[in-house]
């Protein structure tokens, strides 16, 4: 089956954050997106770890969001912009999907 | 002075602190024993809904006391007074940034709610009886020094329009949030639920929030030794020797400022220990998580590793006693 | 009519309802209090525990009733019934599609196991008694009305061969996992258990599943008002009028057929009352998984928010004490 | 070391799929795959989130599948065909490994 | 005789037992019940919790036994002597490789908690009294094992200087994770605080730790049978008919072991029950994951599903009585 | 915005590993890794799922690790000799980045 090049964004971000990038990506027209629950992690900040946690502070998340190469800067200047003010990362990577409408 | 002693010894024997000390020992020997994330979000739910709805049943039944009011005042008061007083002092004594000190400001300005039950366990050992709202007291204590750490950093300017905020839904979103944070509405929905239900209503979840309420805790503060314990050992270089300091000597300055507050208000002497010690307390749940989105820039490590290591050990061990024999001496009698 | 009020008024300042009214409250004021998953899922694995050892151990005091057959046979002509009906209904007043519909009425054919404690909780306020095997009859409702539904949009081809059915396992496998859903197999398990170990082994276990039942529900309650509040948030533009006022007639609807069947079985005015909410309510833990299965092609959000966020507020302020003050007057005195 | 060229399958589908996604993998003889929980996302279905659900219905997982670029067309046709019918999305992309033979 | 079966039976029927069995049948039948995992960490931190206290507290009222270090001693033999034996028989009767066998020896040298908490609530049952200390020689019977297995396949190599090990820190990091494993460290610490706290510190939170405890243990046990039963179902092909011989045989043996060593120190008839099924028992938390770092090289499949799967309903259905009864015969009258 | 070519490194491993693998990316200075939770999954050893686990022993975690292309030989050298001894996986896929300094 034919199949179409998207980008996917990869978005680590502290959990408290997470409103408001998926709001931006909202705003910025992504079809989607999705959060994935991180557990444990080390960056510049230093090692943290969600067990035993009450407060959403010193978490991460991840959150995924597919979209098409053409939509994609517009989707990255504003996001980066409001990440690089926060404890997180974000990377982009080719993938491919089936239906190239859903994105 | 020998009841001060006793009453400190009584309290390091407590299972409650037994528990913490377990907990933090165990982290810096770097056990594996942990408590479930989600365990320990409804350990903490549970004492909210149980403080909350305890005090709200406590008012039903005691009648709404005109100091009520002048309570709530005086939480207020010493929210917004504490931070700044904590500000000061950082800048003078640390090297911290300007917004480290801020944020660490905000922390000690708030309180913390398992301080706060910890003050009624050890009160209520001592056979003394405390004000319900208190609890509404607690809640009321929560937010504004958030507030005035970003109004110490941001100016005049956090009020302007936000119709330039680079961040979706900008500062009225993040006022909402910071007001119906869920451990306020938590405990003032438990309090105003437990006053409208009453003694009656208590009756009946009374074998859920009244009997099992001191395992709960021990069980909490083992994860609370867990998280502190561990926060020592991987944020300890955050801490420079006059960061300490601030974190031991704001705990007795904020419970000075309390006393004050109670006298003038006229709380009982189990309610001055309490007023004493919410404003001795420093937040480590709402505060932090409020602070990562309203200042990005200041390093959590710091405000959380002094806050959960240092300070919160210190009212519990020491702090909680030490406020209780004061509030007796001016208090009492 | 004095009573209905009193009993209204009584229901509403439970701290049961009270709980349920803060949660929707504060997820509509979009509050960040959450109850976490795992928690919720305990919360509802304790009360199938709970509440099926209790039925089990209840017939095993009040020996095997001749109606418990009756019983069981009723709610399963209701639990076919009540989704012909509900399909019948929504297809004349709603603009609903053909799956839509026959999503809902599975819904509300089943049953909610939550608006049953309820319903004991008020029931036992009354001073009534409750016929244990109730929990068996609820077990026994909640599956049929998914089969309904499928034979409504598939006909006969349901139960033909399924070697050529396109998902691993096919139907018998749909049939397996609907019939031993995790929330039959503990109600019936622990009726069963109830029932070997009887009145002494619920003596054992009642500090765990009788004295902290209600504060549990409390909790449980909270968490639902969160799910209903978020999903009426997020939810309500799938609701058009005529499908609010379905969720809205409904209830009394299958309450009224509940009352006729419980007249023919010769329930108590409790297990009365009872078995009008069981058919009053609507599912929402267990039928919606298991269409996200068998009728993908439904609008899920359609279905769980017309049952969570109308049907259960409805019977939990209104309905049960209706269907109480109902089964009085029909089957009381 | 030398690393092998296979591809990636992310499938993001409603959790009440899982055992028919997976045993469809099973089926097609797919070497392995694991389950990652999601928290929270928005499609065309619109938002959902997992805090506080009880039920299965209307919570996402995320299965990933490393397979082999020969196999991948007779695990994707059958399992596009499956997850189309559902609320999900399925994605594909080029990683590396060492153990060619494992895949 | 008619004893044993009175005991055997009233055990089958117990709550306790048949939550273990409805969980069983339940995965077996390949239904979705399941308890969150956040939800059966808690549940096991909860009985280590409760268990340490109350034997701490029993030890702290009855006054320190002269025999608690002959216990401690006892217990420590055993786990050394166990695992030997367990290998020897394995070599003989199965075809495991040496490290598969070595790895099955460590879980059944070292103990299953909640196989004791079982053998508790049997003792109980029965109007027996134990010692508290109990729960002490339990936790030390933790880790040795898992050194024996090591020495088995790697010799006297694992002493040596770890400076070439592949894995960061080595050997003396995987003693040091084996020692301060998490389960150790809640039972000997939840252990002092009772001891230190004593009867009093019991009083306060026995509405959590000893109320509702049978009923949280049910609940325990439904997962633990759901797990083995998962097992079960996807482990079976590991086990040839030797291997589940070995895991019907070895609980006696280690019982019959744990019999004699329970004479030499002078235990009670409850004491002597309990330290019968310590030894009796097989690991299935702590073993196992430490032998996935320590013997990665072993079919994990193999121990779990024997220690899970066979021996431990074993242990709960027939073999507590049996230990219970071999226990009076010996020590009692 | 300019992105810059990095390498993402997928670790899934048996939960008690987790304190090893992270200690190796420490000593092989990486700068930074992020711990993802799996529930369920099937390999070699066979199925497994997280459910009603009271141990880590039959549980596995997915490590992510974004690094430089010219550092990545370094980490998989050593990473794939800790984990071939031991149940699980690990894979390596290309992704950009906005802050080469970063990683
Ligand atoms: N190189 C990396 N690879 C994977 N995750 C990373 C990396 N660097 C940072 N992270 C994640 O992003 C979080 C924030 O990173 P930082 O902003 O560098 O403190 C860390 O706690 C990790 O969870
Ligand atoms: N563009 C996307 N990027 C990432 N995740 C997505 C995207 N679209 C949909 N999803 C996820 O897949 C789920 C179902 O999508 P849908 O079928 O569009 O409703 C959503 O709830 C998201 O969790
Ligand atoms: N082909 C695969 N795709 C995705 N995950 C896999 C694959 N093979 C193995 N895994 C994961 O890695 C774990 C260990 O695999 P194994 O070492 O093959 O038993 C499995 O339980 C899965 O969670
Ligand atoms: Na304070
Ligand atoms: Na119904
Ligand atoms: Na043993």
């Amino acid at each position: 089956m034919k199949r179409y090049q998207k980008k996917r964004i990869e978005i680590i971000i502290e959990a408290p954050m997470q409103a408001r990038v998926t709001g931006l990506l909202d705003r910025m027209d992504a079809t989607g997106y999705t959060v994935v629950p991180a557990i444990a992690g080390k960056g510049r900040e230093g090692i943290w770890t969600r067990e035993g946690q009450v407060s959403d502070a010193s978490r991460m998340i991840m959150i995924l969001c597919i979209t098409d190469g053409a939509h994609v800067d517009e989707i990255l200047d504003p996001l980066f912009e409001l990440v690089s003010r926060h404890i997180g990362i974000v990377t982009v990577s080719d993938v491919e999907v089936f239906r190239t409408d859903h994105f | 002075m020998a009841d001060i002693f006793t009453l400190a010894y009584a309290n390091l024997v407590s299972p409650v602190v037994l528990f913490f000390v377990l907990g933090f020992a165990a982290a810096l020997a770097r056990s594996d024993l942990i408590v479930p994330e989600q365990i320990a979000k409804a350990l903490a739910l549970y004492l909210l809904f149980a403080i909350g709805f305890k005090g709200g049943a406590g008012v039903a039944e005691h009648g709404i006391d005109q100091k009520l009011m002048a309570a709530v005042l005086a939480g207020i008061v010493l929210s917004v007074l504490i931070p700044l007083i904590a500000f000061f002092i950082l800048q003078r004594i640390s090297k911290l940034s300007r917004i480290d000190a801020a944020a660490v400001a905000a922390h000690y300005g708030s309180i913390s709610i398992v301080t706060f039950v910890a003050g009624t366990d050890a009160v209520t050992r001592l056979g003394l009886d405390y004000e319900g709202y208190l609890v509404a007291v607690a809640a009321v204590m929560e937010s504004p020094p958030i507030l005035v750490a970003l109004l110490l950093i941001k100016g005049a300017s956090l009020f302007k329009s936000d119709a330039t905020a680079p961040e979706p839904g900008g500062r009225s979103e993040l006022f909402r949030e910071i007001a119906l944070n869920g451990s306020i509405v938590m405990l003032i929905g438990a309090f105003a639920i437990g006053w409208i239900t009453g003694p009656a209503g208590q009756e009946e979840i009374k074998p859920f929030i009244v009997d099992p309420f001191k395992g709960v805790l021990c069980l909490f503060l083992l994860d609370m030794g867990l998280v502190a314990g561990r926060g020592m050992r991987t944020g300890r270089q955050y801490l420079k020797p006059p960061v300490i300091g601030f974190g031991l000597i704001m705990p007795p300055i904020g419970a000075a400022l309390g006393l004050v507050a109670a006298q003038m208000v006229g709380l009982s002497v189990g309610g001055t220990t309490l007023l004493m010690t919410l404003a001795a307390s420093a937040s480590y749940i709402a505060v932090p998580a409020a602070l990562r989105v309203a200042l990005p820039e200041a390093k959590p490590a710091i405000s959380l590793t002094l806050s959960l290591g240092v300070t919160f050990p210190f009212n519990l061990i020491v702090g909680i006693p030490l406020y209780g024999a004061a509030a007796q001496a001016v208090a009492g009698g």
